[in-house]
């Protein structure tokens, strides 16, 4: 607490980086401060000039191994998190889950694990149109934003998972997605054009309104 | 009317089922729950996600792996449930009624003989994609569930409570360089040069002074007064204020003299001026 | 992540408490997920019958000793802290340029010219009385300092500039700075009153103001 680092300022180049104990201090006091996942890079801004918070970072996912608390990875992020299997302390803490409609998880689902993919390939796969609503619903959640416009004609806007969704369902990458191998040896993630068999797709004209079959406020059923 | 046995998926909507779809304008639970136990049957294909889903349901009675299922069984199930639904007077969605239309083409296509003349897609491998759907589909359902129940942040895994945040301080970095230094230096110095004109006036007797002075005083004069003896106290000893007094009085007096007012006499080149009140 | 108590439910009052390692990590992620300090008591609470949760924070308290964040107690309870030295991680710095202010660089000026000297000198020179907030705002940009007292009636203060002047100035003495001559020929008085009214020039046979060329050994007599 004592401890005085005079080339732990930032702007001061010129300064040898602290040892890597203090720069895994430093890690650890920002990781833990921050709620949501700090990237390596951040971390590097935020650091004395010249550290290696890849390396710090190595050595408290380590430290913290089997604690209460431990280390992840969340996407290009590393956040400290409360162990899995203490969760059963936290009813104080638990976040009241909104419970998400069948369509909104299994639109979740296959954006996560056919992403990037635009709203016409998630209806075929789901047979059904996609409302607007689910869709809000899981930006709205953070957990899906746009990605890039896939070029085809159109222009479609496809859809991808974020960070917050990995951290949410504790995944290090999308490739951490479960069963994600099996179902890409399985043939099954890869889109085929829906028009070569002909197989009807339900599509109702009203991109919007669509799917009549879930009304809004079935979106959200109680717990 | 007896339940259909080998339709499972033609039940009775739950009592609690807010879509009140035959169109029982009564609020009173038990009410509609009555009604409803009476003509026992109404449709549940609003819990459906569509036909894919309820051909995935259907396929499921087949106690198959879905990569074997018999696709004509399964286009030969939904048009059964299709059938019974339109005897039950039930409304299926248009869409609904697209799929049965295209299972019953897929159908007769499969019990024909192929026919090398047609286009398109053959009939089995029409079949092997509405089985891949399915599939896919399934897939889908299996690792979303998988995925919901992962250890998920705010159930299983926490945050930390009490973030800490970060506060931006603003520092501010004055500028100045050698050259505003320089202007600056400049500005003050030679703002000293603009000062407006003015002539020191401490030791200068003005001709209005002194033709006031000299009205006052002329008045009291009636025999001739040496002009030196106007000079106002305090002007008469210092050198430049006397010389300055001296013009100022005799600039005075001749122009009091112009006006008729004195007159001014001097003897002698450079002997002294003197001056008195104009006689009457 | 895998670890599993059978005795971990509050709500078994017959089980033995988990070993006192469990019951650290227990009180770890608790502490951690936690919004507000906690206590013992509300510890105690929330774990497993027959913990000890003062023991826990003892172990803990001596585990995160010297850590980028240490366990400290807040009242009646107990939370996580930023390591005290560590706080400067907790700010970032943005630095927003801005130019002195015209009575400011008046005021730097003149010291520059004519140090030492005192403020009534420099308030004689600017024709306006200069702020306490200016000078102090010099001062603290480490561009001015007093200096000697001036050996007249009083002993007022006088102010010269520092060596982080010359080296933000890029000079390597205050003598170095340009005369109004040379001010002058660099076009930085460009507005040069008529000659033709003869009116006099600020020049050097005014004793007090005089000074594009500075009296030498006037410049530096605190040195």
């Amino acid at each position: 607490m004592t401890d005085q680092f005079p080339d732990s300022d930032p702007a001061a180049p010129d300064f040898p980086p602290p040892p890597i104990e203090q720069q895994q201090r430093m890690v650890e006091a920002i990781l833990f401060a921050a709620a949501t996942p700090v990237s390596v890079r951040e971390l590097a801004d935020r650091l004395p000039h010249g550290c290696d918070p890849a390396e710090a970072i190595r050595g408290l996912r380590s430290l913290y191994q089997g604690r209460g608390v431990t280390l992840e990875r969340i996407g290009d992020g590393y956040a400290f998190r409360t162990a899995a299997d203490l969760g059963f302390l936290m009813q104080t803490e638990t976040v009241e889950q909104r419970k998400l409609s069948r369509a909104a998880i299994e639109t979740l689902a296959i954006i996560a694990y056919h992403q990037p993919v635009t709203r016409t390939e998630i209806e075929e796969i789901r047979g059904v149109a996609v409302s607007r609503g689910t869709l809000d619903q899981l930006i709205e959640l953070e957990w899906v934003r746009m990605g890039r416009r896939r070029m085809t004609p159109g222009r479609p806007a496809t859809f991808v998972v974020t960070e917050t969704f990995l951290d949410h369902f504790g995944l290090e990458s999308a490739r951490d997605l479960p069963g994600l191998s099996e179902l890409r040896a399985a043939g099954l993630l890869e889109s085929r054009p829906p028009t070569e068999t002909g197989i009807p797709m339900a599509e109702p004209d009203d991109e919007d309104e669509g799917d009549p079959g879930i009304p809004a406020e079935d979106l959200f059923e109680d717990e | 009317m007896p339940k259909p046995v080998d339709v499972p998926y033609l039940k009775p909507v739950p009592d609690a089922s807010p879509d009140d779809a035959r169109g029982a304008g009564t609020h009173d639970a038990n009410a509609v729950a009555q009604r409803r136990a009476e003509e026992a049957l109404i449709v549940d294909v609003d819990g459906f996600e569509g036909p894919l889903d309820l051909l995935l349901t259907l396929a499921r009675t087949q106690k198959v792996d879905l990569m074997k299922i018999s696709v004509l069984h399964l286009a030969e199930q939904y048009l059964v449930f299709v059938e019974q639904a339109r005897k039950l007077r039930i409304e299926l969605a248009a869409d609904y009624l697209v799929m049965a239309a295209w299972l019953a083409f897929l159908k007769s296509r499969l019990l024909l003989p192929p026919d090398p003349e047609a286009e398109g897609p053959s009939a089995e491998e029409m079949a092997a994609h509405l089985a891949f759907q399915l599939e896919r589909l399934d897939a889908m359902r299996q690792v979303a569930a998988r995925l919901m129940g992962r250890d998920r942040l705010g159930l299983n895994r926490f945050q930390r409570g009490a973030p800490e945040t970060v506060s931006r301080k603003r520092r501010t970095e004055w500028q100045a360089g050698l050259i505003d230094l320089m202007r600056a230096y400049a500005r003050l110095k030679t703002r000293d040069e603009f000062r407006p004109y003015a002539f020191d006036r401490r030791d200068i007797y003005s001709m209005e002074q002194a033709l006031d002075r000299l009205r006052q005083l002329v008045g009291f004069a009636g025999d001739w007064t040496d002009l030196s003896d106007f000079l106002p106290d305090g002007w008469d000893v210092h050198g430049s204020r006397r010389r300055s007094a001296t013009a100022a009085t005799f600039a005075a007096s001749l122009e009091l003299a112009r006006q008729g007012t004195l007159e001014i006499r001097q003897d002698d080149t450079f002997s002294p001026i003197t001056i008195r009140r104009k006689p009457t």
